[in-house]
């Protein structure tokens, strides 16, 4: 396999602009989340690609293992998240950010 | 790339869907006959010899109904969704090992991977999105309520599903689907895991969304479930899907527990070991279909309880089980 | 005396003037009652007499004659094994009698159907529309002078006529 | 121009349309599809980078949990389309700008040579990235992490279920 | 069509106020779909998969019967009654006959009464077949609904054997039967009780102990026994709440009081003990078909009042009367009194009631029926309140309805 | 459908696709479960192991219209289900057929009265009649062969 490193970082950095975009401009609080995960894996890409680009050393590995990590808590992070979209929604009737901005009641 | 392994791939990946293709047409005649048999009835035979030709019938006419797609519905997903539900049953048998190798020749696509397991268990979960966008674009209440229940069943039943490959990767210590069956040559790994099996076994009719977990389409609830809207060919495609899923199924349980393509003789005649792995299929398939005609449908909320409260602590307790003793006996 | 006689006796004391007549025929006791009084007849044969099934609630066109109709009620006494009728006639100036749902729930369906079939109202009702028949049906089928309606024969002298009457789902 | 690289650059281009088609689309449910289009295409971006493991992890997960249950609320909810219109005017030039600021920041690095990595990359042992070996190292280095990981999603499950429950509704 | 969306304002007043905000679901169920049996419509307000509101419509199937037996003859009004509830068209015919004979104080034989007990309770067995088989269509199990059709049409070929009819047999008259059991109808009911025994068991093995079957039925859709008499459940669906009333027991008719059977009671009212109900009764009317096999007694099987039977054909040639009998007969009928009767039997749903009035001419002045099945669907919504969409499934087929029934 | 404006005139080629696909239909002819009535009842026994219509490749029963193509109007049409009924047929997609079990649907039967459609002929075009009240099984399975001698004649300019 022989795809330059830059190639992939640029890939990742231009993927994650679209994410901070999407948390920046969208007010659908599911689509904000999604645009978080996007992020996510836009950094999973970079740390994969730098893994490649150490090999075979063998500490090349923690970027894999790294990214397993990420995936982990990012489960996590998107359970308790949709979680409490859920409970917003309940109470409020709506997942627009704007909407749902002020705290009281 | 060299040309000829493409060449090679290509060969394998036709046959391997007109074995889908074929297996799907004639699952579905071998279910209604032997379901007319368990029911005391004759089943189809008027479709040219013994019925042999009835999946064709069925087939020639689904083509040449009319497509309707509904005025309200989200036309492109409708579409798609019949697409994607096929997929992955069709790209599941790639790393299944048809049979020991023949001079050299490998049976099967990509059996030798080292994440085979893994590879079964990504296809299968992204299984789940043909049925849940058939349910939502159909923009009907019972597709609706078909799609949630399907993915909800399925994201509950992956996890033992997973847990009890777990069994066969420790004993065998890889992932490596062809080397599991190698490691299966003297004694199969339902006699050491037959929780496992069972685990696995329920998981999967539970995965695939067959009798009695069949949720998201029970008749008698929901109509058609996530397919109510759905006419003609993309009607067929779901159709096929069903029948691809119930093979596949059929093909790992008999893979990774019931010693895929190994048998008597094989040693002295490879050529038997597709044949074995068949025969272990047909049975398999047999039991699904004996399932459905005795028993009720189960209902949904203890499907996911059982899903939650049983399956789960059983196949983790299956999985430590297995790891103390491969840990005590050295593996 | 029978039970059903002590069911009949007590009712008259019960009610007084409004019990206007005890009808048998065939071994069945029939209680002829005065419109104001049936929520109260189903309400004393309920609590004092055990008739704590509905069995039946009808009514019965005899159009031309006044009173029009008459409505029917049959109790049933699981203790006692008699079944008892009441039978209200009600004028057709003023098609109007109390419910008995209160009494007896399942009344509910019964009195919409006569409703439906017979145009009588229940006032006090919770839910009083057609049941049987659409909703935007006109007239009351079980009445007398509703016509059986079946199908015009088709002549060719009056065939387009009664084609385009017909409810074809013309596209 | 290696096949490699014109597959990297077909997943690329998949992944890059389907990540603006998610940014763009009003629809909620079409945002998710493309988001899993998304996922799948940078699984097989590492399954080219040599982490067969991880690709499949990213799909299980990713695509196969993390999505369905971001679809399934949607539909819960039949939260497709909450938005009507932009209620702050300035948002999007604002987020524009911003954007072509981190991108600029982005570019300044990669091509800038900052940094000393790029060029020939070296060929992979065997077993790179495969299960057993991102396992050893797992389970070697970073035991610690992994247990802290689990108790993660422990505390994650409980605490959405807590969030979840339906105070008003009795038991039958 | 617009038709359609109107009806579904209708009923908008019957559900709550969360239905209106949005927060629960209006689901239409019917009156096309698989597990309504026929076209019963429900309007569902559902939260998640619970039902919070169920409102039945009814009518779909209504038949106009009571209108268009009134303008029959007393004779030939009884065609109706069999298309009435078409699983129980002895049973209706049954009815029919006892209101009629009462009205006109009409003898029936002793033969006839016996036959016709027999024959209504291989109806009754042939109903809950249907019953049991939809049941566990129902509930999922393919297979019973196929095995219970395979011993149903035994039933309905002794049917057949003695009127020539499969399901509307129009078998019995008032005064008696239309005509005398055929030559090997006994043997033919013989074979059946003698095989029947272990069919029911056959069907047992494949529910009654099944683990799935049992979460399906256990403690689902129950209602009290107070609840089941307010609102006019009889029949089985009254015994499995645990109130023992049977009308065979409680007014006999047709001889019923010289038989000897149980009525099988349960305790919960719930699906599952409406289920074990039916199946014990499909045991109970088998020792009735036994018991009256076995005491046939002979002599002829109509009565002999010439005023309102018509005269056997071989008389007609030979006999002045009984020609002018026939011909007012069959030309237009015989004269009731005026008056009214309310006659009431078993139905395998439960009380089935006839209320007839005579005008002194020879067509019902007004006829109408209490229906058994009209009360069970009006109390489908106290039983399925706060229960999920499967379990409304499995509620609407253990209640038996049937829609003829409720329509008529 | 769009595929015979495609194939124009080929002769026999159009002939044998005919065939085939008449073949095809008659082969897997899906009916809807749609029971109305009495003849709901002799429909089912018809599917059950005695007679088991089955054979014709019958048995799948869909509950949707949109996978059906055989209407089975079993029992009578009140005026109240004829809107429904109709509803169902234009749910149906093409090409659809349409039976009438029994005297009730075919003309009104017994029932000559206000409550009843005289025939369903009236609101949806029916293809086979099948007299009796109700139809014994047999004549049901009667009806449907004769359906499919008229399917097996059909034209394939005459597919809507």
């Amino acid at each position: 396999m022989n795809v330059p490193t830059d190639y992939v970082l640029a890939l990742s950095a231009f993927l994650f602009v679209i994410g901070v975009l999407g948390v920046l401009v969208r007010r659908n609080a599911i689509v904000i989340f999604m645009s978080i995960e996007l992020m996510l894996n836009s950094a999973n890409l970079a740390l994969i690609a730098f893994a490649r680009a150490m090999a075979p050393g063998t500490e090349a590995l923690r970027g894999h293992v790294l990214v397993f990590f990420v995936i982990a808590v990012a489960a996590a992070e998107v359970a308790i998240g949709l979680a409490l979209i859920v409970a917003i929604f309940r109470t409020k009737r709506s997942i627009d950010v704007d909407q749902v901005s002020s705290l009281q009641g | 790339m060299d040309l000829l392994l493409l060449l090679e791939w290509s060969i394998k990946s036709v046959v391997i869907i007109v074995i889908i293709l074929g297996g799907f047409a004639y699952t579905t005649l071998y279910e209604r006959r032997a379901n007319a048999r368990i029911q005391t009835r004759i089943g189809p035979n008027r479709a040219g010899p013994w019925g042999l030709l009835q999946p064709i019938a069925d087939a020639i006419k689904l083509i040449f109904k009319e497509e309707l797609i509904p005025d309200k519905s989200d036309k492109v997903l409708f579409v798609l969704a019949p697409v994607i539900t096929v997929v992955p049953a069709l790209i599941l048998l790639a790393v299944i090992p048809m049979g020991p190798d023949i001079l050299g020749f490998k049976l099967g696509l990509a059996d030798d991977i080292n994440v085979g397991v893994l590879y079964i268990m990504a296809v299968a979960s992204i299984a789940v999105y043909g049925i849940v966008i058939a349910g939502w674009a159909s923009n009907n209440k019972y597709a609706l309520l078909g799609g949630l229940r399907a993915s909800a069943q399925m994201v509950s039943y992956e996890l033992s599903l997973g847990l009890a490959f777990i069994g066969p990767i420790l004993i065998a210590n890889t992932m490596n689907i062809r080397e599991i069956v190698v490691a299966q040559k003297g004694l199969w790994y339902i006699v050491l895991q037959p929780l496992g099996f069972l685990i696995y076994f329920i998981a999967a009719v539970a995965e695939v969304n067959r009798a009695p977990f069949d949720m998201p389409e029970a008749e008698q609830e929901l109509i058609a479930g996530y397919h109510v809207e759905y006419s003609g060919l993309k009607f067929a495609l779901f159709f096929m899907a069903e029948y691809g899923k119930m093979i596949v199924i059929s093909f790992i349980g008999a893979t990774l527990f019931l010693g895929g393509y190994w048998g008597p003789f094989v040693d002295q005649a490879p050529l038997l070991g597709p044949f074995y792995l068949f025969a272990k299929v047909v049975i398999l398939l047999f039991v699904l279909i004996w399932i459905r005609a005795t028993f009720p449908r189960i209902r949904y909320d203890r499907l996911m309880a059982f899903g939650w409260k049983i399956m789960l602590p059983a196949a983790l307790f299956n999985v430590v089980i297995t790891a103390a003793i491969v840990l005590l006996v050295g593996g | 005396m029978s039970h059903i006689e002590k069911v009949t006796e007590g009712l008259k004391s019960e009610l007084g003037e409004q019990v206007l007549s005890v009808d048998v025929f065939r071994d069945q006791t029939t209680v002829v009652l005065a419109r104001e009084s049936i929520e109260e007849a189903c309400r004393y044969l309920n609590s004092e007499h055990d008739f704590d099934l509905l069995a039946a609630l009808m009514a019965v066109d005899y159009w031309p004659e006044e009173p029009r109709f008459a409505v029917i009620y049959q109790l049933y006494s699981l203790k006692h094994k008699l079944f008892i009728g009441l039978r209200v006639p009600v004028h057709s100036t003023t098609p109007e009698i109390a419910t008995v749902e209160t009494i007896f729930p399942n009344a509910n369906w019964h009195e919409r159907e006569v409703y439906d079939m017979f145009g009588i109202n229940f006032s006090g009702h919770s839910d009083l529309r057609r049941i049987l028949m659409p909703y935007d049906w006109e007239g009351h089928p079980l009445r007398k002078d509703y016509p059986l309606a079946h199908e015009e024969i088709q002549f060719s002298f009056n065939f387009d006529e009664i084609d385009r009457r017909k409810p074809y789902a013309k596209e | 121009m290696t096949i490699d690289l014109i597959l990297f650059f077909g997943i690329a281009a998949i992944a890059v349309i389907s990540a603006i088609s998610m940014l763009v689309s009003r629809n909620a449910v079409y945002s998710a599809l493309f988001l899993v289009l998304n996922f799948v295409a940078i699984a097989s971006l590492y399954l080219l980078l040599n982490a067969a493991f991880i690709a499949m992890v990213q799909v299980t997960v990713y695509a196969g949990a993390i999505m369905v249950l971001f679809l399934f609320v949607i539909m819960l909810l039949g939260a497709e389309k909450v938005e009507t219109g932009p209620s702050l005017p300035w948002q999007l030039p604002v987020a524009i700008l911003l954007g072509l600021v981190l991108i600029a920041e982005f570019a300044y690095v990669l091509f800038g040579r900052v940094t000393q990595i790029g060029g020939e990359l070296a060929g992979v042992g065997e077993g790179f990235g495969s299960p057993a070996s991102v396992g050893r190292t797992l389970f070697d280095q970073y035991l610690i992490p992994f247990e802290v990981t689990s108790i993660l999603l422990l505390v994650a499950m409980v605490g959405s279920i807590v969030l979840t429950r339906d105070d008003r509704k009795e038991s039958r | 069509m617009r038709q359609m969306d109107i009806r579904l304002d209708e009923l908008k007043h019957l559900v709550s106020d969360r239905a209106i905000e949005g927060e629960t679901v209006l689901l239409n169920m019917g009156p096309q779909h698989p597990s309504t049996h026929g076209v019963l419509r429900l309007l569902l307000e559902l939260d998640g998969e619970r039902v919070v509101n169920c409102v039945p419509d009814v009518g779909f199937l209504h038949t106009g019967i009571e209108k268009n037996m009134e303008t029959k003859t007393y004779e030939k009004a009884l065609v109706m009654a069999d298309r009435m509830d078409y699983l129980n068209n002895l049973g209706n015919n049954l009815c029919y006959c006892l209101a009629v004979e009462k009205l006109v104080d009409l003898d029936v034989p002793e033969r006839a009464q016996v036959i016709r007990v027999l024959l209504t309770e291989l109806q009754r067995i042939a109903s809950h077949l249907v019953f049991l088989g939809t049941h566990a269509l129902d509930t999922g199990a393919m297979s019973v609904f196929l095995y219970c059709f395979r011993e149903r049409e035994i039933i309905l070929d002794i049917f057949e054997m003695c009127s020539g009819g499969r399901m509307m047999t129009a078998f019995f008259r008032p005064g008696g039967l239309w005509r005398d059991i055929p030559e090997g109808f006994e043997d033919a009911v013989r074979d059946f009780v003698d095989i029947f025994p272990r069919r029911i068991d056959q069907y047992e093995a494949l529910l009654t102990k099944n683990p799935i079957y049992l979460d399906r039925t256990k403690g689902i859709g129950g209602i009290s026994s107070e609840d089941a008499l307010r609102w006019g459940l009889t029949g089985p669906n009254l015994r499995a709440a645990g109130v023992k009333f049977d009308l065979r027991k409680a007014n006999p008719y047709s001889g019923y009081e010289r038989y000897d059977f149980e009525i099988p009671v349960g305790s919960a009212g719930d699906v599952y003990d409406r289920y074990q109900v039916r199946v014990a009764e499909l045991r109970q009317s088998l020792r009735i078909v036994e018991q009256a096999l076995n005491n046939i007694p002979g002599g002829p099987v109509r009565s002999g009042n010439r005023k309102f039977v018509p005269p056997p054909r071989s008389e007609l040639g030979t006999s002045m009367e009984a020609l002018i009998h026939h011909f007012k007969l069959w030309t237009e009928g015989f004269p009731a009194p005026k008056g009214s009767v309310f006659v009431a039997v078993e139905s395998p749903r439960g009380e089935l009631g006839c209320y007839l009035e005579g005008d002194g001419g020879p067509k019902p002045y007004r006829i109408h029926f209490r229906t058994p099945s009209f009360a069970t669907v009006q109390a489908i919504p106290v039983m399925a309140q706060g229960y999920l969409v499967a379990d409304l499934v499995a509620i609407i087929s253990s209640l038996d309805a049937v829609l003829g029934d409720v329509d008529r | 459908m769009g595929v015979e404006s495609k194939l124009g005139n080929f002769g026999v080629v159009t002939t044998t696709l005919e065939q085939v696909v008449n073949w095809s239909r008659t082969r897997a002819m899906w009916p809807m479960l749609f029971g109305l009535a009495c003849c709901a009842i002799e429909m089912m026994a018809a599917q059950a192991s005695d007679y088991d219509m089955s054979r014709f490749g019958m048995e799948l029963m869909r509950a949707s219209p949109r996978q059906s193509d055989l209407m089975i109007v079993a029992g009578r049409v009140s005026r109240k289900m004829a809107p429904v009924l109709r509803r169902l047929y234009d749910q149906m997609p093409d090409p659809k057929w349409v039976l009438a079990m029994g005297d009730c649907c075919s003309c009104g039967g017994v029932f000559n009265n206000y409550a009843i459609v005289p025939g369903v002929d009236e609101i949806v075009p029916v293809d086979v009649y099948v007299a009796g009240c109700p139809p014994r099984p047999e004549g049901l399975i009667h009806g449907v062969l004769t359906l499919y001698e008229k399917v097996t004649g059909e034209k394939i300019d005459h597919w809507s």
